[in-house]
């Protein structure tokens, strides 16, 4: 139990077709991203920290201080003495209360004056863009509206440990990056874990990524480097990668007789050991589609053709390729295509 | 409403200062009221005051100690069940069945027997007026079905002159003063009496007051106001 | 989320108000069952009068709920879904009987559907019809109250929802409206079994008191409370009877309770 | 989303029993005022026994109504907050002093306050305090059970919203709780302060008919109606006194209600 | 009033501080995907079209039924009778109903025979990868797991014309992936319109984007031209590029002693015309810091530097750049570099 951890716990709660069990450490003052498919056990492990779920194992610490124990001596400290202040994944504005007044439930519930407290919920307000709807009730404001009050409304409490669910949900683009902005300063020296959808939130706000799947941590460490080593077709996804499996051999990635070569001096160390379980990682923006046989090519048949922004993505059954419209034209499900990526665009993990 | 005659009994007035608290049925309510009025005024240092009720409510409450100092109820039977309560009673008045019909008689009752033909109601035989009415009854040998068994004569009288029913058997003194009803008094009326009993309590807080109280009942004035509501001798 | 019991964050404290009420409620009972005459209890509550006034209770109570909740669920939606004033005005008209002393009640009873009444002519007057009346009148405020707070209460969001996915008005009644305020439609059902089967001052004037016909448990209790020579036993005994019959008839009623969450 | 009235999806139809259910209430009603005696309306109203009575109505009411709040919503929080089979139990306690008739409610009170009683100590018994005491035992499950609808139908989710922020036990029964169960309090606060002041056999039996004292308007109703030599007139007229009264007050109740939305 | 118009209105509803007042055309079986900022009136437009909200002005027609009107003869038809299933913005699942009987309720609602519905709602469990959790009541669901049933359930109402409002939000890349594909298949031949704050969305499920602010139009078409041809901030935004305003001077693009060229054809042409305002869009990844004065760059100081999945972002007074993060060291606010974007990648479109 060292003193600069902020929050320090290992959760146990069973859900219907398996058990989340995490073990975490978020320092003080720093934040942690959490990521993982619908249905991981994200919420579950938000709620027990924040003392809404019972656990069946494990223990959780706020700085330090035990506030949640199953073994003996039990100890189950309420939500509202655990110095944790959790945004869940609805916005939840209280229904009778102005929106003024939700800004500044947490302060007022924390002993603040009342004028002060409405003072504060102003400026806060005016933080997440919705400066003069203080006196709208929350059914009058939009989704996303609701969702940045209720972002203030955690806030302004002044957390010194705060939980959030997916905050930036259902904003646009735009204002999305204007509250990503806020949170990172306000939550600068606050310990704070975000559950988040999209890895670009992660690389914004956290430190460190912890990868749930099933309930399970299957990735953690840097933001930056889950995303490029990712362990798994989850973590490929969120990362925006590909991700063929192989095994080293000869110093190349194999599969099958396909190899790969990596320009990257890691990669070419972990592909020395013969039989190692290798991950091929590159982005679909870097592949090619080529004319012929070609150093460090394959062939692939081609699954689906998904229109993105700046084109398609060509989805194969080894690896997808990002393609301008013009180039993409006539490629459809079923056709074969030989594709290359550069040996300087592709690393190799162990898998 | 004659006035009081003051007619202050034997009792010396100086032991008769104070409250004094009557339970009386609920029949006696206008009487009781006359006579508490005149009682105050023969006894300037008392003062009256009287709950009226069921008889059979009042004795519960004096069984778990009603303050009271004087108990009077619509029949012996409710006496009898105070009896831990009381010493001894005295009969202070009495009063006798009538048939009540509503104004105007529209199912034309002349006598007792006519209530075999139509709607009657009677109180309920567990009541005192139910009590006597079937004694009655037997007397004339008339037999009635009746439409309902009323809980009290307040309610008999009610579906009486809302015409609600044809006929209906009540006490003498419920119609009295009353222009929604009309009332035929059977030939055996005098036969069936209803006697009232009246008692000072044992735990009397204001026992020389209570017997006072008693003592004007019974006497001429007390039996004077009580004529006057329709209320027989004892 | 989860679906664990939980039991709340009411302050614990409150625990000392929440045990003196309920003692409040239940020390009266004991004293009373403390008093039961046991010698003639049996006797007292197996008497045939006390069994056709159980079963006469026990039918129009039933009736007389049935009836509220055919015209009392429809009159809750309506001041639900009403404007604040017009609800306001609703409300007060519905909370008058709640009011009005059960006697007095039964006088206006009377006099609306006595013979010489404005609806004299159905000649509902000492008859069962008239108990089922008289209990209607006095147990439909509770059904409507309850009823109208739940449904105000869950508000209409899943009915829209339940709309724009192209239900119509009976579909959204039955599937949404309902289940929904069902604790609150439950509680209103046994306030108003409740009030109804325990109706007394009403009924005894509108009804009257013939028994097998009119006299239900509360008329019989009242019979026997004013009975000459009896005691009170006989009184104390049958409200014991109408007290247990009606709380395994709610039990009964609690075991369908569809267990709403949110 | 919508701030708009929305006048819900239910059924046309229904309008056709909720009419018959509100004329059903509001006839007898009309019945009763037809027949007022208008000539000794005023007399009757303005006596010095009518007036001391409804004093005596409206303060004990109101106390009842006070201390059914004070013991009745801890009760209602503590029922709804437990498990289903404990709810029931203790709802079905909660329902017993509804179906008892309110006569043999008070012959209880006299078994537990009166001379004899477990609590005749306190000699409470025939005084104003037993006219209070005598309602809130009859008013009280109306309270309970109204409230605690509203409050398992309000659910905890957002009183778990508050504990994340941090707010107390009192805190969120103060802000959260109790304000989002406002509906269902103040239907049972109605319920509850009609059913007190429209007590009368409880009352009778428990604390008597003493002018002044213990003698509440549907008492004094009771004793015009029973008195001999007079007409109904005087109880109906007391009777229209109190309703009016009761339904000002209640009026004035529900003007505080607090606009709350979902 | 065409008989092709699958849904066809002008809406008007006011709100807090503008009115909606929006036309819109969605041609039977085709869909229209509508962005705008967080509070624009996406919603209100949708509650508009079910029903659920009142206009002020306009009509609405469904497939060339007139179900709302305003002016007389006043038409309302209520939202049942309307053709038109709704897709809210928050799920909104029945809490009373199991998850099983929430899909089967549009079926059934429609009379279709109790266990025939029961088990179409378990197909449509399994189409948006919730096999097996019919039984669960709702509150036994994730937020992403609700999202999915109230999808499922709206369309298992085999809608003509639906509207969903942001129907993938709360849902990891990889499932929001696996549900747009459902949804392209299930709608293909359904009039939809889909609100959404991802760009992708649209591209990949509409064929026309309008995009709404304050209540009002500011750009519709093809996506993929509005995208290209941002009218607004918010439209760049949305479509990720650069829009610097300007106006057309000798055939290049000026902004004071700045000038653009471009390679592409119609650019020029828009250049042509003296004095046309302008704007140069273009993608902040083609942008490039140069070390001294060059062709088509010009100067720019560093606003902020935000971090992104591939590096960071660098924004600037005069367009944003993607850098990689080796070339992104010492990069800070306040920092004046030299950007440049190539002819080939900058188009200019009337502004
Ligand atoms: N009350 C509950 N009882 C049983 N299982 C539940 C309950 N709530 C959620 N679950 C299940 O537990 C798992 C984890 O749910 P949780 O809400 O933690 O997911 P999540 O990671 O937050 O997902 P999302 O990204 O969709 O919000 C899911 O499979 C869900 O179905
Ligand atoms: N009931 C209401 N009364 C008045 N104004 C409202 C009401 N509901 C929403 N508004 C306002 O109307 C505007 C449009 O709301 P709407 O919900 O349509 O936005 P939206 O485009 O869906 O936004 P989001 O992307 O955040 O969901 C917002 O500014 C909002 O504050
Ligand atoms: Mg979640
Ligand atoms: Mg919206």
């Amino acid at each position: 139990m060292s003193a600069v951890d902020g929050l320090r716990g290992r959760i146990v709660v069973p859900r219907e077709h398996f058990a989340v069990d995490v073990a975490l450490q978020v320092p003080t003052g720093s934040t942690v991203a959490i990521m993982g498919p619908s249905g991981a056990g994200k919420s579950t492990l938000l709620h027990a920290l924040a003392g809404l779920e019972p656990l069946v194992d494990g223990e959780i610490a706020v700085e330090g201080r035990i506030v949640d124990r199953v073994a003996s001596p039990r100890v189950r400290t309420p939500p509202m003495h655990r110095g944790i202040v959790l945004l869940g994944q609805k916005p939840r504005l209280f229904p009778h209360l102005s929106v003024r007044e939700n800004v500044a439930f947490g302060p007022r519930a924390g002993r603040a004056e009342a004028r002060a407290a409405r003072r504060g919920a102003d400026d806060w307000l005016e933080r997440v863009g919705l400066p003069g709807v203080g006196d709208r009730m929350p059914h009058e404001l939009s989704g996303g509206e609701q969702q940045r009050v209720a972002v203030a409304r955690a806030l302004a409490a002044s957390p010194r440990v705060v939980l959030l669910d997916e905050p930036l949900v259902a904003l646009d683009p735009e204002t999305a990056g204007d509250i990503r902005r806020m949170l990172r300063d306000q939550l600068a020296s606050t310990t704070t874990i975000a559950v988040t959808h999209d890895a670009a939130d992660a690389v914004a706000l956290a430190e460190d990524l912890v990868v749930i799947e099933a309930g399970r941590v299957t990735q953690e460490g840097a933001v930056r480097e889950v995303l490029a080593a990712p362990a798994s077709a989850f973590v490929a996804s969120i990362a925006g990668v590909n991700r063929l499996l192989g095994v080293a051999g000869g110093g190349l990635w194999r599969d099958g007789d396909v190899a790969l070569t990596s320009a990257d001096s890691a990669s070419r160390s972990l592909a020395a050991t013969e039989g190692t379980a290798l991950a091929a990682v590159f982005r679909p923006s870097d592949v090619r589609v080529v004319p012929g046989a070609d150093e460090n090519s394959w062939k692939a048949s081609v699954t689906r053709v998904e229109p993105t922004l700046a084109g398609v993505r060509v989805h194969t059954h080894r690896g997808a390729v990002d393609l301008p419209l013009a180039e993409a034209a006539g490629i459809d499900a079923g056709d074969r295509l030989r594709l290359r990526i550069d040996p300087a665009a592709v690393r190799f993990v162990a898998a | 409403v004659s006035p009081a005659p003051s007619a202050p009994g034997s009792t010396a007035d100086s032991d008769t200062g104070g409250e004094i608290v009557v339970y009386a049925a609920a029949s006696l309510a206008d009487a009781f009221d006359e006579i508490g009025e005149a009682f105050t005024a023969a006894h300037p240092g008392a003062a009256f005051t009287s709950v009226y009720d069921g008889s059979s409510t009042l004795v519960a409450q004096l069984a778990e100690g009603a303050p009271a100092d004087v108990f009077a109820a619509a029949d012996e039977a409710s006496m009898q069940k105070a009896a831990a309560l009381t010493d001894e009673s005295t009969l202070f008045a009495s009063n006798t069945l009538v048939i009540a019909v509503p104004a105007g008689n529209p199912a034309d009752v002349r006598t007792i027997a006519d209530l075999a033909e139509v709607t009657t109601i009677l109180c309920a035989p567990e009541v005192p007026c139910g009590a006597a009415s079937a004694t009655l009854l037997d007397l004339e040998g008339v037999r009635v079905d009746p439409a309902s068994l009323e809980q009290n004569v307040t309610a008999v009288l009610t579906k009486v002159a809302t015409g609600e029913a044809d006929a209906g058997l009540v006490y003498a003194t419920d119609v009295i003063d009353r222009d929604d009803v009309e009332v035929i008094v059977p030939a055996a009326a005098a036969q069936v009496v209803n006697h009232y009993p009246i008692a000072t309590l044992d735990d009397a807080r204001n026992p020389d007051a209570a017997a006072a109280f008693v003592a004007f009942v019974l006497s001429d004035a007390g039996q004077a106001i009580l004529a006057d509501h329709g209320f027989g001798a004892p | 989320m989860s679906a664990a019991r939980d039991t709340g964050y009411a302050p614990r404290a409150l625990a000392i108000p929440a045990l003196i009420g309920l003692a409040f409620l239940i020390l009266p009972l004991a004293a009373l069952i403390a008093r039961v005459e046991w010698s003639t209890f049996v006797a007292d509550v197996t008497s045939e009068a006390a069994r056709s006034a159980l079963l006469l209770s026990l039918g129009t109570g039933l009736i007389a709920t049935l009836l509220c909740i055919v015209v009392g669920v429809p009159l809750a939606l309506f001041i639900a879904r009403s404007g604040p004033r017009l609800a306001a005005v609703l409300r007060a008209a519905v909370t008058v009987p709640l009011v009005l002393p059960p006697m007095v009640g039964g006088v206006a009873l009377l006099y609306l559907f006595g013979r010489a009444g404005w609806l004299g002519g159905l000649g509902i007057s000492f008859s069962t019809p008239a108990v089922v009346l008289a209990q209607t009148f006095v147990a439909l405020p509770f059904l409507v109250l309850a009823v109208e707070g739940a449904v105000r209460t869950s508000g209409v969001e899943y009915e829209r929802t339940a709309a724009a996915l192209g239900a119509g008005r009976w579909t959204i009644l039955r599937r949404i409206t309902l289940p929904l305020a069902a604790p609150g439609i439950v509680a209103g059902v046994v306030l108003c079994f409740a009030r109804a089967i325990g109706e007394f001052g009403a009924t005894a004037l509108f009804a009257g008191n013939r028994p097998g016909v009119t006299q239900t448990m509360p008329l019989a209790i009242y019979t026997a409370f004013n009975g000459a020579g009896v005691s009170q036993g006989a009184a104390v005994a049958l409200a014991l009877l109408l007290l247990a019959t009606a709380i395994v008839v709610l039990l009964l009623v609690r075991g369908w309770r569809p267990g709403v969450g949110r």
